[in-house]
């Protein structure tokens, strides 16, 4: 991925950036037309954009098709850039290589937001294939995990949450492989930033109904809502809004996208009966 | 520098004149895009504004200004505010040639006049099995309240196409309408496909069974002379913003008598007479309709832009019109590929001056993103008319719509722009 | 030239400063009204707008500036137009400290902002003998859309009435609350009395009975922090106009659940995901509430307007807001004849920078009327809440209320003026 | 009403007007409590205004009270101004002499407007009581005139435009007195203006039901619909709109405020047949 960023910045000119995606659409192979479903479509693009992915060895290959040359071309970015990775590699991988790729300045948002939107669906096919690897190599049982939404979701956060670290896949990232990914995430960055004497994150999305289910509905959304409380001496001082605002700069990246709601407890070791 | 003012000069005169003569008046045109002088041709979607109106809106905010919340004030600067906010409505009143000022309700667009209508008139009037008829041609505000409102009330919806040169087709228009239709509501000019509707006969046409017209003038009353005594529709709604004026405001027109029959919608301030814990009565219209503070400074605005239009004179914005929509048209028209959507110039009542078209075989958004890497802005996409676009088995398609500030030149630019893009992708 | 941006300072020096360090910041203060220099005390009515947001309205629409359409469209304007649209989205929901910006919907005022809440999550939910209840000290904006629901629904209102000390009554209101209640809808600060609402223990209250709690913050979000993550409130309801920013736009806040549980309301464009003559999908939340071509130059002026609070520090507006405040009420306290509404600076909770007044044998509009030719600009009349008007046995008052560029002097000034006013009359 | 007028005017200070208001209000006759009914009561004043009529050989005398002082002493101006005058002179006093006070300056919208409507309730009242004297007068019999609303109204319009000259009182003004005011208006000013070939005026208020009864009702608006065909040389080589704008420009005081819809047919001679 990181070569391809930078084979594109190496592009100085807009046009010059169009002509190359014109050039890498012309190279994705062939899209079979039967998946041209709902399913493998990413929402929100101003043209249609379709994606699948296959599991070889553990690693994902990908392919994508589009109605619209452009979107085909940045779809093939992505293809060449994401495919021989493992599912964690991919669930675990920050967008920002997208900011890299500079193509904010020539993008429109509609355009860029169609691209994350992309790179959304396939972390999400990524993740369903993670579990799937779970679920096969967990003798308890998950198996039937792969049914579509409804009751099943409810206490499959916590579940999983257990399960989290027991297949580490030497994948080559410091962090181990996770089903929560932003349940850690939020975890390790507050721990850097706050050192809390106390520090508790409880993913709650279960409770939220309406929010389909948690594997392979259309509206999959994860883990959406979190009871975080935190104990930390760097709140000394600081009134309740701007403890708040700290834990939400701090945790800006997640709560940017996945996490709808975040209820926050924040309290000085004096305030907790801790100092 | 202000326009010339000029009284009925000759068509062609004043189309070569008008694009340059207003062009100073906006300053926001004047600037680069992608290293490329900026081409607005997305004015079916929004206008820009000039500085006359702007200037207004700052002469309400900025030094010695008068900004305050309206009616009810006794000190100097709501007097003063008050004051301006209805001569606005005054001035929004001559421009459409409504009889009177207390005929104009301000709205935040024409969206929501539409669905003020669907949910006082509409939901004090309907009753299940009445017909409303529409046409497959109707921008999305004009087909989602009145979806909304059948839900409710159990309303058949019915939908005209369109004849072969794609314009609303007035005899199965006819034939839709029956003595159960309560509402006909039709688009004047369509932002997709040009077409302008002969709404006297419409008028007729649903008149003729008791039934009342609707017409979205989105795209009229900015662009041509537009007379509610003569126009024969009951009702007419339209937005600030493609007219010269600020976002955040549109309205309602409708004749008094027929406002009056309406029920209030939003609650709140200004739209009572009096409240009591036990309930409360309504002010008379307009007033009875704009619950809350209003935007005052965008109704003053829009009042400037009235007067901007006016001194341009609306005949000669809609002979400039004319002649660049017409250019426009055959131009395209000689490009390989390029089909364009709606009616031809030559039809009995013209068509806009705004082209949707598609290239076979480039995706609308591909030649729109290569057009704005040159500078050149025009909209793609289903332009918020996805049940026409259904229609002619597209999903999506280009539209460029010049405006007054547009020249010849710049459609010839526009073209040359496009033929490059398609070579683009060739 | 910009606010220095303090931290927390000590609440006296920042009162004593804030007046003088702001006034500069607002260009329309600087003017003469009937010969005298203009005190602008009505801004519980509505707020001046700093030059800092006014430029950034100017930056959209003028030289080099941006103004377009927003979403869908693929052209660099519109991009940048959509980008700015959806910061001062983030600005808002940062300012209010809300969980994410899909959780700001905009809306014309706060007025609509009711009223939308009233015809979906209302709408849909409440049933015949469901029970509202809100207070005899609301916002005529917090009582009719109540009343038009309940009409159309048969539902029960119920309204707290008062305390002694006249704020609302929550022993009272206590009562009012029974497993019936489906709804509470209050006044955080009243643009009457002053009176300062306890919202946690009413949202205990609410939703100890599983009713929901929705507080107009029109008072409150301009003049004091606010923070939905603490407040208690399911939904809040806010101005722009009354906080800095321009007029034809306010916001909803709602938790981003309880907004998805919400059916559309008004139909149109930007609202909807797919149209089709036999119906329509429906956008997610916020979009499915915003249709139509929005206010955008009014939106991004908000989000300057947030920013432009945010850099003074909503902490020092409130100490400096406390203090005027408290001069303002004892100052008139000591004039004979004047009789104050409301509670006592001395009260648990404080009361707003507004003292709402009558004095004995003088009509409030002859008051402000003398007032005003003074260059004193203070609201007389109904306020927009007659019942508790006809609560307290009269018909109108005058009502003072400063803001951040206020000062310590004004207020001396405005009791000197109002002084001379009862001895014009005696 | 010119001596108060010029009396006013003289003073040039707006706080002395105001003094001068309050000296006019302690000159009012008392106002007996008991009328202070809604039938009394001005519309639209920021503050409560009540105004009575009395009848005395042909001249009608007024009495007026307010809760604000200096609305007090605005009505006690028209008092004095107005008591004294026939009810058709009252009924045909354009509201000229009120810009001429001066106190748009001084006074804000809704004062002013109040001011108007003051103004417009003893119109209201002297047309009434004009109403009564011609029923009384008339041996035809309207006697049953006083009925307040309902079906009685339909027609109304067309009896009194037939009945209307028959009684001129030789009140000193150049024009006849009438029953229908706006209807001679509009009919006078497009006649002197326009000098029409052909000029109908036809007032169809009472088709608009809604309006309220034609008399004694609160909601009564008397002459509010109407229906003109011109046909005048100096439409030649107008627009249909800019005809309408001239029609409208010379009528605009009448369409200022009594008259809700005026139906146009505005035709030259030619187009008319008459050339």
């Amino acid at each position: 991925m990181k070569t391809l960023v930078q084979a594109f910045q190496a592009v100085p000119d807009p046009m010059a950036r169009y002509k190359q995606l014109l050039f890498f659409a012309t190279k994705l192979q062939p899209f079979p037309v039967e998946e041209h479903t709902e399913e493998n479509k990413v929402k929100g693009c101003v043209s249609q954009v379709w994606v699948i992915a296959e599991l070889r060895d553990d690693k994902i290959y990908w392919k994508a098709d589009s109605d619209s040359q452009l979107t085909k071309g940045l779809a093939a970015l992505l293809v060449q850039g994401l495919s021989g990775c493992t599912p964690q590699e991919i669930v675990r991988m920050p967008p920002d290589f997208i900011a890299q790729l500079g193509l904010q300045q020539s993008l429109t948002p509609s355009r860029n937001n169609g691209f994350l939107n992309m790179f959304k669906l396939m972390q999400k096919k990524a993740l369903d294939m993670y579990m799937q690897q779970q679920a096969g190599s967990d003798s308890e049982g998950m198996a039937a995990s792969a049914s579509s939404g409804g009751d099943g979701a409810a206490g499959a956060g916590t579940a999983e949450q257990q399960q989290g670290s027991s297949n580490g896949n030497g994948n080559g990232n410091n962090s181990e492989a996770s089903a929560t990914p932003v349940a850690d995430s939020i975890q390790r960055k507050l721990r850097e930033e706050l050192q809390p004497l106390r520090l508790e994150v409880v993913d709650n999305s279960h409770q939220h109904a309406g929010h389909g289910g948690y594997r392979g509905s259309a509206t999959y959304s994860g883990e959406t809502h979190f009871n975080v409380e935190v104990v930390s001496a760097r709140f000394e001082g600081l009134t309740s809004i701007k403890r708040h605002r700290l834990v939400y700069q701090i945790l800006d990246d997640e709560l940017r996208s996945p996490v709808h709601a975040l209820s926050l407890i924040t309290k000085t070791p004096a305030e907790a009966g801790m100092a | 520098p202000a326009p010339q003012v000029q009284d009925a000069p000759a068509a062609a005169a004043a189309a070569a004149d008008l694009g340059t003569a207003t062009r100073a008046d906006f300053p926001i045109l004047h600037q680069s895009v992608n290293e490329r002088p900026l081409m607005y041709l997305d004015n079916a979607a929004t206008s820009q504004k000039p500085r006359q109106v702007l200037q207004t809106m700052d002469e309400y905010y900025g030094e010695g200004g008068y900004n305050s919340n309206v009616h009810r004030g006794v000190h100097a600067l709501s007097a003063r505010a008050t004051a301006a906010y209805e001569a606005a409505r005054e001035k929004i009143a001559g421009f459409i040639n409504a009889s009177s000022p207390q005929e104009i309700v301000y709205t935040r667009n024409a969206t929501e006049a539409i669905n003020l209508v669907a949910n006082t008139w509409g939901a004090a009037q309907l009753r299940e099995g009445d017909e409303v008829v529409l046409s497959v041609a109707e921008h999305h505000s004009n087909i989602v309240p009145w979806q909304l409102l059948a839900q409710r009330r159990g309303l058949v919806l019915k939908f005209a196409e369109l004849t072969g040169s794609e314009e609303v087709d007035l005899e199965k228009l006819a034939a839709l309408i029956t003595p159960r239709t309560r509402l006909v509501s039709l688009v004047h000019v369509s932002n997709m496909l040009g077409c302008v509707l002969p709404t006297q006969r419409v008028a007729e046409m649903a008149h003729g069974v008791g039934a009342k017209l609707l017409l979205d003038c989105c795209q009229s009353v900015p662009n041509m002379p537009v007379d509610v005594q003569t126009l024969g529709a009951d009702w007419i709604v339209a937005s600030s913003h493609k007219m010269c004026g600020p976002t955040g405001i549109g309205f309602l027109w409708a004749r008094y008598s027929l406002l009056e029959q309406m029920p209030p919608w939003m609650g709140g301030g200004e739209m009572i007479q009096e409240v009591r814990l036990e309930g409360s009565t309504y002010a008379e219209p307009p007033s009875r309709f704009e619950a809350g503070t209003p935007a005052i400074a965008e109704a003053i605005g829009l009042g400037a832009a009235c007067d901007y239009l006016s001194g341009l004179g609306m005949e000669r914005v809609a002979a400039h019109e004319r002649e660049l929509g017409a250019h426009l048209y055959w131009q395209l028209r000689s490009i390989d590929r390029v089909r364009i959507y709606g009616p031809s110039p030559e039809a009995r009542l013209g068509r806009a001056a705004l082209a949707t078209f598609n290239v076979e075989g480039i995706h609308p958004t591909d030649i729109s993103t290569i057009l704005d890497s040159t500078g050149v802005a025009v909209r793609s996409g289903h332009l918020c008319t996805q049940p026409v676009h259904r229609h002619l088995g597209i999903s999506s398609s280009v539209r460029a719509s010049p405006y007054i500030y547009n020249t010849k030149a710049e459609v010839d630019a526009f073209v040359d722009a496009l033929k490059d893009a398609i070579q683009f992708f060739t």
